[in-house]
């Protein structure tokens, strides 16, 4: 066994064929048992490829179809560090999800395990896979699996439109990708990643291969649900079960910034050097746009769950800038903050969970008696979570931040700097918010079983621990950003089997001076805004009429409607096609 | 003329999404959405079509025949299939909304207003 | 928004979308002048490499077998969703039809109606069965044949046999058969990582060209992937036909007046 | 482009048009179901044959069956 490459997708798969086969006769805790024996099977498989390709990357090609004179037959894995260690999070995620799930949802059965068995499988298939159309095919599965999911809750209305509004905004975000790819293979007759690009470096960007760059960035944006693209997850992760939004929030919005990254240095960074300010400016000011706006939105909305949901598409913000200052240091900062920042959000949900914010039988309640357990438990997993978000540099969302912003400052985008810091203050205050208010509530005391908060709390101290953790990896992050950002060696290796030399950046990766005092200004404003003076006083200095009408407005906006979603999408696609093509050449 | 298939192509996108846009029955949302869908399929054979060619399948033709792409054939046949899945689950969610609200009205289904 | 300020929000956004997809156009080669080398080089392979006549079949199952794969596992996830969210919930009830309108018992299924059902399920299986076993050759394979062999099977309900059809093959047969098919498949992509090759490598004897035992694995792939679509689209449609058919009553006289 | 390929071509851009105008649903359903076999049609003239068989099998045939299933059911339901 030498090459492990495909395993970390066929593990899960196997796994779910395998539940699906048994579930309806063995009992429901074997069932769980297995599916969790397959998350951490892959989980470790994606250990072990981490290790792997430490100095080299490695390129699987299924089926034994080497490229043939440059022109790549079959499909490829190309897995370097990066993509191993999203695959990784992935795992770790699911990992908590599957762990939690008998306690947040209601009855799991085996069909809810097979399915976060496929949605794990495709978020490490499209983490790993180094062909474009591939991509799409994991990007369809991973929604496909997460949308049924979303649906758990057939009795709740809201869960159903969620649902729905999931599953019809990604889909035309699937076809915007699959259109921009159908341009990109008439142009350069391939479908490898890395043939691709190699090719557009020789011909340069024609019309159609700029509009299928804008194309593909708004099919992966529209995943990652920055603003404008926004609406359905707004609506998703308001209502759908615990341990799917875990997910959601903890790698799969990730995964479309991922994706942007991945295309952009596979396929587009050579073409573009010449041009590449005008798509870092974009991102730049779509990342910056949805912390700046969702950020504020967070602490305004009063619904725990929509609160977190604004938070996501924040911090998706955030990493949307790491990723967009096309830079080996901002690609950096962004893994270690979605691995950092991801693991903590996992966890919230945990905690709303437990303050009973959602109970076991699905149904949302926010009155629980004060003093009990597992509320404690939940507040106290609150206000560590909340310390994170906001940047605390005990965990990685603190070391990533300051990454991310050291690396747009020295893009030129001070401003975006600015962002960040607010984004991640204002989040944080939203989360300590939730728990300040929870804290005063009281209510009927709702019956529950008596240790049901200990295997979750324990989940969550775990998830807060690999966060934590996650400080110690920087200069890892640096060595596997450079590598990832460096599109000849990819294309090099790939196409003729070139081994990759370790591009080193040699400086020590931690958070080191001003940048720490940014970290800990924005826990400071974080605390003041979550103990809800700053609210009271906003309430008390703005004009009630005006504040009304932008708030109604503001709430209209995000009423769930379809309809809306699919309208945004298309005037967010639109605009970006717009800024390309009108800056380019 | 050479330009129709993808003029093709784009009015069913265009068509396909004012559907959904406008819709005010769920299942006449889904099935706009197969057309959008639709759209992805012309353009991908159109992409892949070679004047003259045959069809890539040489059960009863020479090898050295020239024929159009078959890649872009599989890559269609994919969407195909996942096209149809997609639409399948949708409906099935449609289902329920109805049983639980007896309306299929998207309007009717936006988000209460909330504090 | 109301739905007239969408409206107008949508064109000007689909507008210039469009605009900007046409431009995209201009600068493509034109209809009819597919340039390659993918497609090319594949077709040459096929034939020689592989023994397969339909370059289609032989690049989604071999060339591109694992984004088939893929494929297959959407569909697979896609049949769970809706056993998902069609399962029954605790205020439904099973019960038979009642007709809700006028309170009378459907009419029972006509003679002529169910002899035409009940004949025409063999030869649809049949054809089914021969469209997925030449897919190698022929256009046609495991997908096809797969839904083919669905139709057939729920001609039998066509037939008015839904008790009967739902006793033959009870949802727990179906999901083992459609997860049989699904670890076929990749059963058969690992024989090439145990056999110290690569997944999806071809480990099996090519075969004379044009015969049914040709073309390595790629007829075994064929056979999972149809029996996997088979089994999930009836699972899927007798998922739709329980919700239409036999979850009406209970929730049915709470509706009327 | 053979005369053949552009009227067929033509139809089914008015096919797709025809299936979003029908806004009743059963109707909807019928006029899918041959924009399905339109769109078959399409694909054997473009030398896809495999497409075409499987954009039959599944455009025409599974997915309105679906439809019609799903309206039987709300239908059902409205009574």
């Amino acid at each position: 066994m030498t090459n492990i490459a495909p395993l970390p997708v066929v593990v899960p798969l196997v796994g779910a064929a395998a539940v699906l086969f048994a579930h309806l006769i063995v009992p429901r805790r074997v069932v769980q048992a297995f599916a969790m024996a397959a998350v951490l099977a892959e989980i470790c498989l994606a250990a072990v490829l981490i290790h792997q390709v430490r100095s080299t990357s490695i390129v699987y090609w299924f089926g034994g179809w080497t490229p043939r004179g440059a022109v790549a037959l079959g499909i490829s894995f190309t897995v370097d560090q990066i993509g191993a260690g999203a695959a990784l999070l992935a795992g770790v995620v699911s990992a908590a999800a599957v762990a939690v799930a008998p306690s947040t949802m209601r009855d799991p059965d085996g069909i809810v395990y097979a399915l976060f068995l496929t949605l794990l499988a495709a978020m490490a298939g499209f983490c790993l896979t180094g062909d474009l159309f591939n991509m799409f095919v994991f990007f369809e599965l991973m929604a496909v699996s997460a949308f049924a999911l979303s649906a758990y809750d057939t009795r709740s209305p809201d869960a159903l439109r969620g649902a729905l509004n999931f599953a019809i905004t990604n889909s035309i975000g699937a076809f915007l990708v699959l259109i921009g790819i159908a341009l990109l293979y008439s142009s350069t007759g391939a479908l490898n990643l890395a043939q691709i690009g190699h090719q557009l470096a020789r011909t340069g960007l024609d019309n159609a291969s700029t509009v299928a760059l804008s194309l593909l960035l708004a099919g992966f944006l529209i995943k990652a649900a920055v603003i404008p693209f926004h609406f359905w997850l707004i609506d998703t992760a308001t209502t759908a079960p615990t341990p799917l939004v875990m997910i959601l929030a903890g790698v799969l919005d990730t995964l479309g910034v991922y994706g942007v990254a991945r295309v952009y240095w596979t396929v587009f960074a050579s073409p573009l050097a010449a041009d590449h300010r005008a798509v870092q400016f974009m991102l730049v000011a779509v990342g910056a746009i949805s912390a700046l706006v969702a950020g504020t939105l967070s602490i305004l909305f009063s619904d725990p769950r929509r609160r977190m949901a604004f938070v996501m598409v924040a911090h998706t913000g955030i990493v949307l800038i790491g990723v967009a200052c096309l830079s080996a240091r901002g690609v950096a900062g962004a893994a270690i903050y979605a691995v950092g920042d991801g693991t903590v959000k996992a966890a919230l949900f945990i905690g709303l969970a437990l303050i009973g914010f959602e109970t076991a039988h699905g149904q949302r309640q926010d009155h629980d008696v004060a003093g009990s357990p597992s509320r404690t438990a939940g507040l106290a997993v609150l206000i560590v979570g909340g310390l994170a978000t906001a940047g605390l540099p005990l965990f990685a969302t603190g070391l990533g931040k300051a990454s991310i912003e050291k690396a747009a400052a020295v893009a030129g985008f001070p401003w975006a700097v600015v962002a960040i810091v607010f984004a991640a203050a204002v989040t944080g205050g939203a989360v300590l918010n939730i728990a300040s208010t929870a804290r005063r509530a009281t209510g009927p005391r709702r019956d529950e079983h008596a240790c049901a908060w200990v295997p979750q709390l324990l989940v969550a101290s775990i998830l807060f621990g690999i966060s934590a953790l996650t400080t110690k990896v920087g200069t890892w992050a640096a060595t596997a950003a450079g590598r990832f950002s460096d599109t000849l060696a990819y294309q090099q290796r790939v196409l003729s089997g070139a081994a990759t030399s370790p591009a080193g950046i040699a400086t020590r990766y931690a958070t080191t001076f001003p940048w720490i005092v940014l970290d800990l200004l924005s826990v400071a404003a974080a605390i003041v805004l979550g103990s809800g003076l700053a609210q009271n006083t906003a309430r008390r200095l703005s004009p009630s009429p005006m504040r009304s009408g932008i708030w109604t407005a503001i709430r209209r906006v995000h009423d769930g409607s379809i309809g809306d979603s699919a309208t945004w999408v298309t005037l967010g696609t639109a605009g970006i096609a717009l800024v390309l093509a009108t800056t380019m050449h | 003329m050479n330009l129709l298939p993808f003029g093709v192509a784009l009015w069913l996108f265009v068509v396909g999404l004012y559907g959904i846009v406008t819709s005010r029955n769920l299942l006449h949302q889904i099935i706009s959405l197969s057309v959008v869908q639709a759209s992805t399929y012309v353009l991908l054979l159109a992409v892949g079509y070679r004047t003259g060619g045959a069809a890539p399948v040489f059960a009863d033709i020479p090898t050295s025949r020239a024929t159009v792409d078959p890649i872009v054939q599989a890559l269609t046949l994919t969407d195909v299939v996942v096209g149809a899945t997609v639409s399948a689950l949708l409906l099935a969610v449609a289902v329920q909304i109805h049983k639980r609200t007896g309306t299929l009205d998207p309007e009717n289904l936006r988000r209460r207003p909330e504090s | 928004m109301t739905i007239r300020v969408r409206r107008v929000v949508f064109l000007i956004g689909v507008g210039l979308l469009a605009v900007m997809l046409a431009r995209s156009v201009g600068a493509l080669p034109h209809f009819g002048a597919y340039r390659g080398p993918y497609g090319d080089v594949v077709s040459r392979a096929s034939v020689s490499e592989r023994h397969i006549t339909d370059v289609v079949t032989a690049v989604n199952f071999d060339f591109r077998g694992f984004d088939t794969l893929g494929e297959e596992f959407i569909f697979f996830a896609a049949v769970l969703g809706v056993a998902l969210i069609l399962r029954p919930q605790t205020d439904e009830g099973v019960g038979h039809v009642i007709d809700c309108a006028t309170g009378r018992a459907v009419p029972p299924t006509s003679d002529a109606v169910r002899v035409l059902g009940l004949g025409l399920t063999p030869p649809t299986v049949l054809f089914g069965i021969y469209v997925v076993v030449h897919g190698h050759l022929t256009p046609g394979g495991g997908f096809q044949g797969g839904v083919i062999l669905a139709t057939g099977v729920l001609l039998i309900y066509l037939a008015g046999e839904f008790d009967d059809l739902h006793g033959l093959y009870s949802d727990s047969a179906l999901e083992r058969a459609e997860a049989v098919g699904a670890a076929g498949f990749i059963g058969l992509g690992l024989l090439g990582v145990i056999a110290g090759s690569v997944f999806l490598d071809n480990v099996l004897p090519l075969g004379r060209t044009g015969s049914v035992f040709s073309a390595g694995m790629v007829p075994l792939i064929n056979l999972s992937v149809g029996l996997e679509i088979a089994a999930g689209l009836v699972l899927l449609l007798t998922t739709f036909l329980r919700q239409t058919i036999v979850l009406r009553r209970i929730e049915s006289p709470a509706r009327r007046p | 482009m053979t005369f053949l390929q552009a009227t067929i071509l033509v139809f089914v851009g008015a096919g797709g048009t025809c299936v979003v105008a029908t806004r009743d649903p059963l109707r909807q359903a019928m006029v899918a179901s041959l924009f399905g076999i339109l769109l078959g049609i399409l694909f054997f003239v473009l030398q896809a044959p495999d497409v075409a068989l499987s954009e039959i099998v599944v455009g025409a045939v599974a997915l309105p069956l679906m439809i019609l299933l799903s309206l039987a059911k709300i239908r059902g339901g409205d009574r």
